[in-house]
């Protein structure tokens, strides 16, 4: 399996762009975004985790099904949470309370 | 003893939810008894003559596959779009409904009307009228369930729930919770009582008035002294409350919401969750001080008082910033 | 083949005798033996309760026990049921002993974690013992906030705590699978040459996998609750009951699919090897498997119709509850063309094959109607949706359950089951199951609540018909344990593959040895080629 | 069994039911990908909560995660961070055979998240003495609304408690790889338990990274 092994200078360099994402959502948190606030500190997550699992995990080097299995996990917390929130936003769109 | 196997049909809704019961009922007899005689027929027909038989494999066809899956679908989407359609009028209670206010504890039912008749595990109404409940619990999760109206609404704590029903026959009929709530769940029942309009109203008049909902609610106004802030005039440190429902009101936030029945619930018992622009938050909590149906009765009170004179009806009053072109439909429940 | 002298073979039952050897076993076969004693144990503590509830209710007035035990009747009834009998039931048994060996391989991928998972299974239903024996729980198996969280005095936190290590034994039996399926299938093994057994439990798997967690999160929360009096769903705070009741089916209506699903598996088998033919559409039923487990995710919110969940999420998830109409339909049709022109035998797990036919088709009709919105607001909560969930998973899993017992009986234990008592008892326990069940949908269209006690006297006659059905069901339920349990050491020596089967199960020694395959096959044929194993110059038995 | 033939390195650590040390490496690393699929749900169901009560209390919620040291968040992230990445040297060194090396990357993200669940246990002490901790004698001074503040609080204590008890596990991993590691038993050849051990540390970094900005980063700006 050797040709999967990374190099110490690719783990440093996204060790370093981890930190330095953490430092930015940090600071990015008090600038006045309004909406965006929220949808910037989730991006900057979401690309943290990208990298630990791409680099960290090995993920670039595993195989379709691993791939398939995170993707799936994914997919299936999308749907609990969108769902969830069809009821959650929709209620009382009727007109009518409870409803 | 007499073997009753269908219930007695009594309401609007009724006659919809049976017709849709015998097309889901004719589907079913059609397929069970298809799939039955198939397996039946199949089985004696090719029963197994000796030990070494061995039949030829069958390869599957498309085309069936594809029939016994279109087929079957097309007629579950009759059953989709008849339930969603009688769901959809369920859920969509007539402007001129007489309105009751439930509230619903472990194990008792209380009823209350606009004119004051209180009522548990009881309920007087006229036939052929439409009867709105806005209901609420004070503990668990109850259900309010009419077998004979084919209706059925959870009653929900902390937050209020609406169904409707016109009654179209006289008669006495059972009044379920139909969702578990503890020990007396199965105690938790009562009486739905359908009257001829002339004998709701010998009722109503023979019965034990409390004073009107709204009334009650004005005596409970002073007696709180909610009127030292909220005075109908504006000038007190509150908003004014005259012809504040149905109308939308500008918040502190931005939001601009409907002041309806959930919005002054939530706002005597968690005040500061929804502050009106321009007022700070100042107003104590009613949570625990008021039962839920002393909330009621505020409301009622709240609903009947007109706006202030010089303001035509609904029009922008001076306290509360309305914000006409931003009108958003109602909040969500807490 | 030798089929006289089992007792000289060495197998997997007399590799060794102590109780050291079962307790700490690896072998997947032991396991499962294991987990059939546990959920036997637990069926019947179950069926007492159910006992108990039917004679109550021979009655209106509850004079049998009193309200609070009653409730807590049908508390642990429902709880021992689904999540210690049902849960388990075929994936951990049938499934944990045969789906190695159709694959062929030795064992499942991880045989440590597989002996962990009966551990939790044991440990969860011991918390759940203990909170019967100390004085029950009575919030019902939803455990439905606030109720569970603020009112109820009973048991709620043991008997959570036992549901939420159970459920870690049913995530790793499903991750097991999983990975066994997916890494230890033998050479020439392709997926579709895979026995359709194999492919519902694959399904099964990922909903154990993807919907346990939830569960399992939901009830942390419910305990946290409970014992710490700090506000997740309750409204007093501004919580919301109803996220509870959406994160509770978001797994316990997948779960309906983690029992039924493994028992579409076994029918597909029952139905091909007493017909000896290949499951028409073999593809479409492996195929609807996967649509049911992924489907079957996307429609949990038809529980809440007349929870004050919104009309559009209503009608949203009332329309994908159809959606899974279609792959059980499939199903259905595809296994009653399989007996088209086929060679029907009529042993006993085939007479319970047709029972599941027949019954879940009536518990998946009757499926159709509370997905209708403004027909479920009036069945909901009463025993019309008590008599769906029964059919479906009395007449649907433990049907199946039954006949594959019967099915693999000879290669689990090597000996043969007395076959006329066999058919007797599945006959009784069609006929009694109807009996009890079929009077429950009059009664719920009528308007008999759910979980009452006592009732209006006008119910009274249909539900004495119940409990008489119950009564026959019963006998129906005890005769196979007293015939099954007589044939470990009376029935007749089974021999390698008794029915003519086709799976790579039935080419090895009853009982299998150890490893089960002397070497691993090399698999060249289709599933349910039956041309290999019956006919001219082909040895039967 | 071992009447197999199989290299004498392979036996030592081959499983009976495997034919060969790949096909068990790679079902020990995928089944540990499926675990973590349950965990993604596990945790998931508290994201879920999570975001309706922050959807239906936004002010609340911002009030009540300001009142958070985000300072101290931001350090406890990079500590993580930091145990990432001396643990992916780790599993590394364990690929090259390099045992030296790889005890003492052990060891280093060992002490790495003793670090984090410190920082934690002050920050939880921080909350009782401030009456953030829900239950009784919970108060929250900025908002008059007490009931929401405490639903913020009470899911920040499960989420980030939950979180920890998955280090505490992940501690406990390390530790056995370490006695392992020191008796010699990984080489180049067999060292799938430090490979997933790994796989599951940085899961638990993926879960903080996305709680640290829901928690401690929403309205900074506004305060």
């Amino acid at each position: 399996m050797s040709e999967n092994i990374d190099s110490v200078k690719t783990y440093t360099a996204v060790w370093l762009i981890l930190l330095a994402l953490t430092g930015i959502t940090t600071a990015v948190a008090y600038v006045d975004l309004g909406a965006f606030s929220v949808v910037i500190a989730l991006l900057i997550a979401a690309i943290k985790m990208l990298l630990v699992a791409l680099f960290f995990m090995h993920m670039r080097h595993s195989t379709r099904l691993t791939q398939l299995a995170a993707a799936g996990a994914f997919l299936w917390l999308f749907i609990m949470m969108a769902f969830t929130l069809a009821d959650v936003w929709t209620r009382g769109l009727v007109g009518t309370q409870g409803r | 003893m007499k073997l009753p196997l269908f219930p007695e049909s009594a309401s609007n809704f009724a006659p919809d939810v049976d017709h849709l019961l015998y097309y889901l009922v004719g589907v079913s007899v059609f397929f069970i008894v298809l799939i039955f005689a198939l397996i039946f027929y199949f089985a004696i027909r090719y029963r197994r003559r000796s030990d070494t038989e061995l039949p030829k494999p069958i390869h599957a066809s498309l085309a069936l596959e594809i029939a016994w899956s279109v087929i079957p679908f097309g007629l579950t989407m009759i059953m989709f779009a008849w339930g969603a359609n009688i769901f959809f009028k369920e859920s969509r209670p007539p402007e001129n409904a007489m309105q009751v206010y439930v509230v619903a504890k472990q194990w008792m039912w209380k009823l209350q009307h606009m004119e004051g008749q209180r009522e548990i595990n009881e309920l007087h109404i006229p036939v052929g009228r439409p009867v709105k409940l806005v209901m609420t619990s004070e503990d668990a999760i109850h259900s309010f369930f009419v077998p004979a109206f084919r209706t059925k609404q959870d009653v929900v704590p902390g937050r209020y729930s609406t169904t409707w029903f016109t009654a179209t026959k006289p008669g006495k009929y059972h009044l379920f919770c139909a969702e578990y709530c503890g020990t007396k769940h199965s105690g938790m029942t009562g009486w739905i009582y359908a009257m001829e309009p002339q004998d709701y109203q010998a009722w109503l008049s023979g019965g034990r008035a409390f004073g009107s909902l709204a009334e009650n609610g004005e005596k409970l106004f002073q007696d709180l002294a909610c009127g030292n802030c909220h005075k109908a005039d504006g000038s007190g440190r509150c908003p004014s409350l005259a012809g504040l429902f149905g109308r939308s009101v500008q918040l502190a936030d931005g939001r601009t919401i409907t002041a309806d029945e959930a919005y002054l619930r939530e706002s005597i018992l968690r005040p500061d969750a929804k502050i009106v622009a321009g007022f700070q938050p100042l107003m104590p909590t009613f949570q625990g001080q008021v039962t839920e149906e002393g909330v009621l009765e505020l409301i009622e009170y709240i609903k009947s008082l007109a706006p202030p004179p010089g303001v035509g009806g609904g029009t922008t009053p001076a306290e509360i910033n309305v914000n006409p072109g931003a009108a958003t439909p109602a909040p969500t429940n807490p | 083949m030798n089929t006289a002298a089992i007792e000289t073979q060495e197998n997997y039952l007399n590799a060794g005798y102590g109780l050291k050897s079962w307790l700490l076993t690896k072998d997947h076969k032991r396991i499962a033996i294991l987990y059939l004693i546990t959920v036997t144990i637990f069926f019947f503590i179950g069926g007492i309760f159910a006992s108990l509830i039917r004679i109550e209710l021979l009655t209106p007035q509850g004079d049998l026990v009193s309200s609070d035990t009653y409730n807590k009747l049908f508390t642990m009834h429902g709880i021992t049921m689904i999540f210690f009998f049902l849960i388990p039931s075929i994936p951990a048994t049938l499934g944990n002993f045969f789906l190695p060996m159709m694959i062929g391989a030795r064992d499942l991928a991880f045989p440590r974690v597989n002996l962990l998972s009966w551990y939790l299974l044991v440990i969860g239903g011991l918390f759940a013992i203990f909170a019967m024996l100390a004085g029950g729980v009575d919030t019902g198996w939803t455990f439905y906030t606030p109720y569970s969280t603020t009112y109820s005095n009973t048991w709620v936190i043991a008997t959570a705590l036992g549901i939420f290590v159970s459920g870690f034994s049913s995530i790793l039996t499903g991750l097991n699978f999983i990975v066994t399926v997916h890494r230890m299938r033998a050479p020439g093994m392709t997926w579709f040459r895979m026995p359709l057994f194999v492919w519902s439990h694959y399904a099964t798997a990922l909903i154990q996998v993807l919907g346990t967690p939830v569960i399992a999160v939901t009830l942390v929360l419910v305990f946290c609750e409970r014992a710490f009096h700090i506000g997740i769903f309750d409204p007093a705070l501004g919580g919301d009951p109803v996220l509870f009741q959406h994160m509770f089916w978001f797994y316990s209506h997948p779960a309906v699919y983690i029992m039924v699903l493994p028992a579409m598996g076994v029918v597909s088998e029952l139905i091909s090897v007493y017909s000896r033919k290949p499951i028409f559409g073999y593809h479409f039923v492996a195929f609807s498997s996967m649509a049911i487990a992924v489907v079957g995710f996307l429609v949990w919110g038809h529980h809440l119709f007349v929870s004050t969940q919104s009309v559009y999420a209503g009608l949203v998830f009332s329309l994908l509850s159809y959606f899974v109409a279609v792959p059980s339909a499939v199903k259905v049709f595809n296994w009653t063309a399989t007996l088209y022109k086929g060679s029907i035998s009529f042993a006993t797990p085939m007479l319970y094959a047709f029972g599941f036919i027949g019954l879940f088709t009536i518990g998946g009709l009757t499926g159709l109607f509370v997905a209708s919105l403004g027909f479920d607001v009036h069945v909901t909560d009463t025993y019309f949706v008590v008599a769906h969930f029964h059919y479906v998973m009395v007449g649907g899993t433990i049907m199946a359950y039954m006949g594959g017992l019967h099915y693999w009986w000879p290669k689990m234990t090597g000996r043969m089951y007395p076959e006329a008592w066999a058919r007797l008892s599945a006959v009784i326990i069609f006929v009694g199951f109807n009996l009890t069940f079929f009077p429950q949908f009059i009664l719920g269209y009528m308007g008999m609540p759910r979980r009452y006690h006592f009732y209006p006297p006008e119910f009274q006659v249909l539900h004495v018909l119940s409990t008489a059905g119950a009564s026959v069901l019963a006998v129906g339920y005890l005769l196979p344990m007293i015939y099954l349990l007589w044939s470990l050491r009376y029935g007749e020596v089974a021999g390698r593959n008794p029915w003519g089967a086709t799976g790579l199960e039935w080419t090895t020694q009853s009982p299998p040895p150890v490893h089960n395959f002397d070497e691993i096959p090399v698999v060249t044929h289709e599933a349910y080629d039956y041309s290999t194993v019956v006919g001219e110059g082909v040895e039967v038995g | 069994m071992a009447e197999q033939a199989h290299t004498p390195v392979e036996t030592l650590a081959l499983r009976e039911q495997f034919d060969t040390a790949e096909q068990q490496k790679e079902s020990s690393t995928f089944g540990m990908w499926v675990f973590l699929v349950t965990e993604v749900m596990f945790f998931g169901g508290m994201f879920l909560a999570y975001t309706v009560y922050r959807n239906t209390y936004p002010v609340v919620f911002g009030m009540a995660s300001t009142s958070l040291n985000a300072l101290i968040g931001a350090l406890n992230t990079a500590v993580l961070l930091c145990s990432s990445f001396t643990m992916v040297m780790a599993v590394r060194a364990a690929q090259l055979g390099r045992r030296k090396v790889l005890i003492w990357f052990l060891i280093l993200t060992l002490l790495l998240g003793l670090v984090f669940l410190g920082v934690k246990a002050y920050e939880w002490n921080e909350k009782f003495v401030e009456h953030h901790v829900p239950g009784m004698h919970f108060h929250f001074e900025g908002a008059a609304e007490q009931g929401p503040a405490q639903l913020f609080f009470s899911l920040y204590f499960a989420m980030t408690g939950l979180h920890a008890l998955h280090m505490v596990v992940g501690a406990g991993i390390l530790s056995w790889l370490l006695y392992h590691a020191l008796r010699g038993r990984f080489t180049a050849e067999y060292m799938t338990p430090v490979d997933i051990a790994g796989l599951y540390w940085h899961f638990v970094d993926i879960i903080w990274v996305f709680l640290f900005p829901l928690l401690y980063l929403i309205d900074r700006h506004m305060r």
